[in-house]
């Protein structure tokens, strides 16, 4: 019987799959952004799993609200993205290091 | 009488110091407009000091409630007020700042060349606000006062010092604030146990022997870095140094007695079993500062050090009597410690800003504080060589001058705690005259040192007024201290009764 | 009576703030005629006073000028306790100060600081009244380091010299280690007591010497006797006994008008006056008494010494001031503060008048002092000659001057001092008087011969100008010599044994070696009939031979005993080393522990270590923790997902 | 049920391995597919849990926007995907231990946890008539509608962020200044030279 449970196991697995995305493609800022895309999917998943279980529709609005902001985020993550490449004619992220301290 | 007669004290200095801000000198020392500015401070600073006057005279010797007391509802949300008051301890050191601005605005009238006004502003806006200090009741507003006065005292090292200002200040500041940010906690600690910022309910309240133990360590480091005492006292040497003569004179003459008055307004009625607890601590680290610190002094080269590192060791006197109090609680004595404690702050401020004023005077002239830089300036300075021989005797201690009545006090009280304490507090004795004197001799005696000493000018009026009237009142408080112990003496038997109490 | 102790006091005060603030508006004459005015009307009312409390039967007076504090029910109060012995002592500082002035007109003559040095003795004057006739502690202190402050003051009047300022700096803090006990002293009468007030002080001198103290643990002592020693160090430090006696010979740098007042007739014997002041006090601890009299011996013996070998001509009076403050200490040790008391005054005259004697020399002289470089001036200057002869044989108790009769019965009290025990505290004191009598008449006359006869050895530029000072200076002489020849026959027997001081000196009555004397005194003339019987006068005789033999008869002498003995010379030369061990021992190694302290403690364990150590830490950890700060996004995002595993982790295992 | 729980495996299965394309593809081309793919299965996945709504959003919003957006800026930025892909096994063994931790935490977590709590496992099912979207309609709405204005703002704010951060003023473009043409002066423009009118002989 599919349930709680396996929702949960599957979004952990995206989880951790996401994890081990953004360490190894630690290089690649678009992927770095997709890795963590994968990781809301995740935890969208955990929210719906949730709201089920419960019966309680909040869980699903805050999907919703999560969607709306990962949106967002990724329309400003990718502009930046695009100045960044505009400026520097690279994402390569071994040479971001301006901020280091 | 002057109603709000403390409100006026706090602000018509700040107020003064706003205004000269705001009008400025335009950077030109010698202009017509600085020249005002230099007037304007003196006026309101004068005007502070003969107000200040009201509040001897009209200060009731006979009880140890706070008089001229204001409040007013500050912050209603965390219960802070704006409640000021004074007693027997607070009051004389509000005429000792009123008494010093005066002489510091003058001290600095001409001498001063960068930014005039501002130089005046900081010093009246200080002014201000250790008096704020000085009448302070409500925690929170004391709290404020203290770190505020920070502030102009951090820009008066900081722009008008000499050459490693920056590094003074710094020292100055995180020295400081690091005690005053302990302080802060055990405030919201005592707040929390009351629901109140009011002093008054502070020192009421039971508060449990742990919690007094660390309240006491946490002010011990407020007060014991204000003060200072050994080991958390090298800020001041280096303060010293750096700062302008006006900035020293009123570090030493009032700023340092912020310690002194901390710990008895706060640690010994607030938290007196925490206090009994450190008390033998307390009292070593006195004795190391008047033993040690002496030694240290005796082999400074340069004057202000010298005078920087004199000062610590004559506020190891104040810390001694202070503490000496649990040994020998119930019979008398303990109230003559106390007592003599807060004469030999009062009369530290007389003297450590005289002898600054001294060495700013040659300063002026000869732009140097290095000891081997003079000598035989007698021949040259006359009458300065005989001011600064009175202030160097007032400073070692002296029957006749203010410097010998705290010291003479706390030594007669220590020996009935313990004839040891007094045998190394009398070593002052020896020390103070040896560092004193010998500074003395060698700057002041002997052949003309140098064309430096040769083409010295004697002191001009200005300085002349300045060092007469604080010769004055070195010799006033000397021969006739009642007054000054008089003013105290009942707000100290309070005090030593709430010292005496057990409240966890 | 209490306007006229207030004029004693004030006037010279006055006179001193006049002299001192306004000396250049009043010019020299004014400067000196306001001063000497108001130190002689000093004089006056205080003669006046001795007057009417010795022949007028007046009573003493305890009186209260004003409260200078009051804290914790200790009064602290400014007054005057005027008795018999603070009248003697108001008209012997007075008188002598009076003289000096006079002096000082000649001496300081060609000084630019003249007005300033009249404002100095003035002040000492008023200083030296405030402690004698002081009632309490308080004032008593007061009195004591205001005298302490113009002596500092006067020795390095000629601040230009590098040896005065030096010896000014000695003196003070050599006097400060004695004020040290002192404080310690008065704060143990405070402890026990309760009172600074003499009257209420001695009223319990009997319940403090029951008590005892813990001064290190397990070991009590009596509270009198630590009480008695920690004053009398204080006495020590102004008396210059030794081992505080480094500072007076040192302290001859000052002009001589001083050394005269100051550094002979009256500051310096504050300490015995402070004794014999607290006799209510001592006489409670034999044990104080005992450290009282050895070390009143051992100075008045060995400084004695000491005096043989000087070369310069005040501080051979210097030492033989220290001789004979001993032996004060000693008649103080021995309970006969009486004798101690007259010998004080009969000292002031004839001490002072050596040393204006010797000024008057030097004056002559064009400020020469040494006496190898002197001889034969008697027939340039008769009048400083006799007075001179007059103050030496005074000095060495020659019969019939004043200095025979308290020398004498000082030395006849030591001896009959019996209640010390028979063992080594009281030979020493008596032994130490018997012999310091044959080398003070030996140093005394050797200095005497080798300055007024003799080779003339000064150069021949000063020898044309030499001439008899002028009446200034000469008056005095003469004014003090009268007293030095004659005060003996008319005070001896009122003094101290027609109960003089009444009830300003206690003497228990067991000890009243001066009572047991006066049982069998019968006048002066009884006692300088008998002379020749004691030890006392052949020993004086024996060292005035001497002196005569080695410097007048066979002057090549000295040298050749000088080489013999060259181990003891040098040691004598030295002076003990005492000044050695000061200078090079303890104030080196003060000097040694502050740079120490300062450079080790302060500079690098506290600044260095503990202050920019914890900045510097500070920086350093955060210079590690910065390669943290890589600026590379996956270096955060790799800190983010290991703190989300740890705390996942937590949350799961640990909580 | 047994055809649910397959479907499920199915779709799941589908979806790890296109979550692993996108972690492992070489070409950012190909990770952008696999995420598509990786969004349809959940979608699929959500349906099957019945938020209908939310599976249709996803597609419409993340497949049909976001990841085009994705697509686009990849393909225009032209990355060489070569050079970024290297230095690929160096963090290799620190994703493994992680990803290793992470897994044994939430195992731990999901099934170790769970088995001390008695709950049933399975989704209770949805009362009769019940509309997904209306109810999340109802909730959003009523209760949540600050939020959802807040949603609301947050979006636009991208809009404007987006476009103000890519928009750069390209040099030679010729527009008008208003403002300057309105403030344009007769005196800024002509200057009246007053000359002789002949040279003077």
């Amino acid at each position: 019987m599919i349930g709680l449970q396996h929702y949960l196991t599957l979004s952990a697995m995206l989880f951790v799959l996401s994890i081990a995305g953004i360490i190894i493609n630690r290089r690649n800022l678009i992927l770095l952004l997709m890795c963590i895309e994968l990781m809301l999917l995740a935890v969208n998943f955990n929210f719906i799993a949730f709201s089920r279980y419960l019966g309680d529709e909040t869980g699903q609005v805050f999907v919703f609200f999560i969607l709306t902001v990962a949106a967002a985020e990724a329309a400003i993550g990718l502009a930046i993205l695009v100045v960044l490449f505009r400026t520097r004619r690279s994402i390569n992220v071994e040479e971001l290091n301006r901020m280091k301290g | 009488m002057v109603d709000n007669l403390l409100s006026v004290l706090i602000w018509l200095p700040i107020a003064g110091g706003v205004v000269l801000l705001a009008m400025g000198d335009g950077n030109d020392a010698a202009s017509a407009r600085a020249n005002a500015m230099r007037w304007t401070a003196l006026a309101v600073s004068v005007l502070t000091f003969v107000l200040s006057i009201g509040l001897y005279t009209g200060f009731d010797t006979t009880t140890a409630a706070m008089q001229f007391v204001e409040r007013a509802p500050w912050i209603d949300a965390i219960d802070v007020w704006y409640y000021l008051g004074v007693d027997g301890f607070s009051a004389p050191l509000i005429l000792l700042t009123t008494f010093i601005t005066p002489l510091v605005v003058i001290a600095g009238w001409d001498v001063i060349k960068t930014r005039p006004a501002q130089y005046f502003a900081a010093f009246l806006i200080l002014e201000g606000l250790m008096n704020g200090v000085f009448s302070a009741l409500d925690g929170l507003l004391f709290y404020v006062f203290w770190e505020a006065m920070l502030v102009p005292m951090f820009l008066i090292i900081g722009v008008w010092g000499g050459e490693r200002r920056v590094y003074a200040t710094l020292k100055f500041f995180l020295y400081t604030f690091l005690g005053s940010v302990l302080m802060l906690v055990a405030f919201i600690y005592l707040y929390r146990l009351t629901g109140s910022f009011d002093m008054g309910r502070w020192m009421e309240v039971p508060v449990s022997l742990t919690a007094q133990k660390m309240i006491f360590i946490a002010f011990l480091l407020a007060f014991a870095i204000k003060v200072p005492m050994w080991p958390v006292h090298t800020w001041l040497p280096d303060a010293h140094v750096e700062a302008p003569t006006g900035g020293s004179v009123i570090l030493a003459a009032i700023l340092l007695k912020m310690g002194g008055y901390g710990f008895v307004r706060f640690s010994l009625p607030m938290v007196p079993d925490g206090s009994r607890y450190f008390a033998g601590m307390m009292i070593a680290l006195s004795l190391i500062a008047v033993v040690y610190i002496g030694f240290v002094a005796l082999m400074q080269k340069d004057m202000k050090k010298l005078i920087a590192y004199s000062s610590i060791a004559h506020m190891g006197f104040v810390t001694l009597g202070f503490f000496i109090v649990w040994h020998m609680f119930g019979e008398s004595g303990a109230v003559l410690g106390v007592s003599g404690g807060m004469v030999q702050m009062v009369s530290h401020g007389l003297i450590s800003g005289a002898m600054f004023l001294c060495v700013g005077v040659l300063y002026d002239r000869v732009h140097s504080r290095q000891i081997s830089d003079y000598g035989g300036v007698a021949n040259t300075m006359p009458v300065f060589a005989a001011f600064m021989v009175l202030f160097a005797m007032a400073n070692a201690g002296l029957p006749g001058t203010s410097g010998f009545v705290g010291e003479f006090m706390v030594i007669i009280a220590s020996f009935k705690a313990n004839p040891w304490f007094a045998f190394f507090a009398a070593m002052t004795l020896v020390l103070g005259a040896a560092y004193t004197l010998w500074m003395i001799k060698r700057v002041v005696y002997g052949e003309v040192a140098n064309d430096h000493v040769a083409t010295l000018e004697d002191v001009n009026r200005r300085e002349f007024i300045v060092l007469g009237i604080l010769a004055f009142a070195v010799l006033l408080v000397g021969l006739w201290p009642a007054p000054l112990i008089d003013m105290m003496e009942v707000t100290i038997q309070h005090l030593v009764e709430q010292a005496g109490q057990t409240k966890y | 009576m209490y306007s006229y102790y207030l004029t004693i006091v004030l006037a010279p005060l006055f006179a001193a703030i006049v002299a001192g603030l306004f000396g250049y508006k009043i010019g020299r004459k004014g400067a000196h005629s306001i001063t000497i005015g108001a130190v002689g009307l000093s004089c006056v009312l205080s003669f006046y006073v001795l007057y009417r409390m010795y022949w007028g039967g007046a009573e003493p007076e305890n009186i209260s000028v004003y409260t200078w504090a009051v804290s914790d029910g200790l009064r602290m109060e400014v007054g005057f306790l005027v008795d018999r012995l603070t009248v003697l002592m108001m008209a012997v500082v007075t008188f002598v100060s009076f003289m000096v002035h006079i002096y000082t007109i000649g001496y300081m003559h060609d000084d630019p600081g003249y007005q300033r040095f009249f404002s100095y003795i003035s002040l000492f004057t008023f200083s030296m009244l405030m402690l004698v006739m002081s009632n309490n502690f308080l004032q008593l202190f007061f009195g004591w380091e205001a005298v302490g402050l113009v002596s500092y003051l006067l020795i390095g009047f000629w601040f230009k010299r590098e040896t005065a300022i030096f010896a000014n700096l000695k003196a003070f803090l050599v006097n400060r280690v004695g004020d040290f006990g002192f404080i310690l002293g008065i704060a143990a009468v405070v402890m026990f007591t309760g009172s600074l007030d003499y009257a209420t002080v001695f009223g319990q001198a009997e319940e403090v010497a029951a008590q005892s103290v813990e001064v290190f643990p397990g070991s009590p002592w009596n509270a009198m006797t630590l009480i008695c020693i920690l004053l009398f160090i204080g006495a020590m430090g102004k008396s210059a006994q030794a081992p505080l006696h480094v500072w007076l010979p040192d302290s001859m740098e000052g002009p001589t008008p001083i050394s005269a007042l100051i550094h002979a007739a009256t500051m310096v014997t504050a300490g015995i006056f402070m004794v014999a002041r607290m006799s209510p006090l001592y006489e409670f601890s034999t044990t104080a008494l005992a450290v009282v009299i050895v070390i009143g011996a051992i100075t008045a013996f060995f400084m004695g010494l000491l005096g043989i070998v000087q070369n310069d001509i005040k501080r051979v009076v210097a030492y033989s001031t220290l001789s004979q403050l001993g032996y004060m200490t000693v008649a103080l040790g021995a309970s006969a503060y009486g004798a101690a008391i007259f010998h004080l005054m009969t000292h002031a005259f004839f001490k002072a008048l050596l040393f204006l004697a010797a000024g008057s020399v030097i004056i002559a002289m064009h400020h020469e002092q040494d006496i190898r470089k002197m001889g034969g001036i008697r027939k340039y200057m008769p009048i400083t000659y006799w007075t001179s002869l007059i103050g030496s044989l005074a000095l060495i108790g020659f019969p019939g001057t004043a200095g025979f009769f308290s020398k004498d019965l000082l030395i006849e009290a030591v001896r009959d001092s019996h209640w010390h025990g028979e063992g080594a505290v009281y030979w020493i004191a008596y032994l130490s008087v018997l012999l310091g009598v044959f080398v003070t008449a030996l140093y005394s006359f050797r200095m005497f011969f080798l300055v007024f006869h003799g080779e003339e050895r000064m150069d021949k530029e000063t020898r044309s100008h030499l001439h008899e000072t002028p009446w200034v200076v000469t008056v005095p002489l003469v004014m003090l010599a009268i007293p030095s020849l004659a005060i003996g026959w008319f005070t001896v027997g009122p003094v101290l044994f027609g109960g003089f001081f009444g009830d300003a000196i206690f003497v228990e009555h067991s000890r009243d070696v001066l009572a047991h004397i006066g049982e069998h005194w019968h006048g002066p003339m009884g006692l300088l009939t008998h002379t020749w019987q004691t030890p006392v006068f052949w020993l004086a005789m024996g060292g005035l031979a001497t002196a005569v033999y080695l410097y007048l008869l066979r002057p090549d002498l000295p040298a050749k005993i000088k080489a013999k003995v060259e181990g003891l010379y040098n040691l004598l030369d030295r002076k003990y080393y005492f000044d050695d061990l000061y200078i090079k021992g303890f104030a080196a190694w003060g000097r040694g522990i502050g740079t120490a302290l300062w450079k080790h403690g302060d500079q690098f364990l506290i600044d260095g270590v503990l202050v920019n150590g914890t900045a510097n830490s500070v920086g350093k950890l955060a210079g590690v923790m910065r390669q943290l700060q890589s600026g590379y996004l996956y270096t955060y995002a790799f800190a983010m997902i290991i703190g989300l595993t740890m705390f996942l982790g937590w949350l799961i295992w640990f909580r | 049920m047994i055809f649910e729980a397959m479907l499920f495996y199915l779709f799941a299965a589908i979806m790890i391995g296109a979550a692993l394309g996108v972690v492992f593809a070489k070409n950012p081309v190909h990770s952008v597919m696999f995420l598509v793919l990786t969004f349809f299965n959940s979608a699929i996945l959500w349906l099957m849990a019945e938020a209908e709504f939310l599976a249709i959003v996803l597609v419409l919003v993340y497949v049909g926007a976001v990841m085009v957006l994705f697509l686009f800026v990849i393909m225009m930025l032209e990355v060489n995907v070569e050079a970024v892909k290297r230095g690929l096994t160096r963090y290799a063994p620190l994703a493994i231990a992680i990803a290793l931790i992470m897994v044994i935490e939430l195992i731990q977590l999901i099934w170790l946890r769970s088995q001390d709590v008695q709950v049933s496992s399975s989704f209770a099912p949805n009362p009769e008539g019940y509309d997904n979207t209306k109810a999340l309609g109802a909730v959003l709405y009523t209760e949540h509608v600050y939020a959802f204005e807040i949603a609301a703002v947050i979006l636009l704010l991208a809009i404007v962020a987006a476009i103000t951060l890519t928009m750069r003023k390209r040099p030679g473009l010729k527009v008008q200044d208003i403002a300057k043409q309105v403030s344009v002066r007769a005196k800024d423009r002509i200057r009246i030279v007053k000359m002789d009118a002949e040279k003077k002989q």
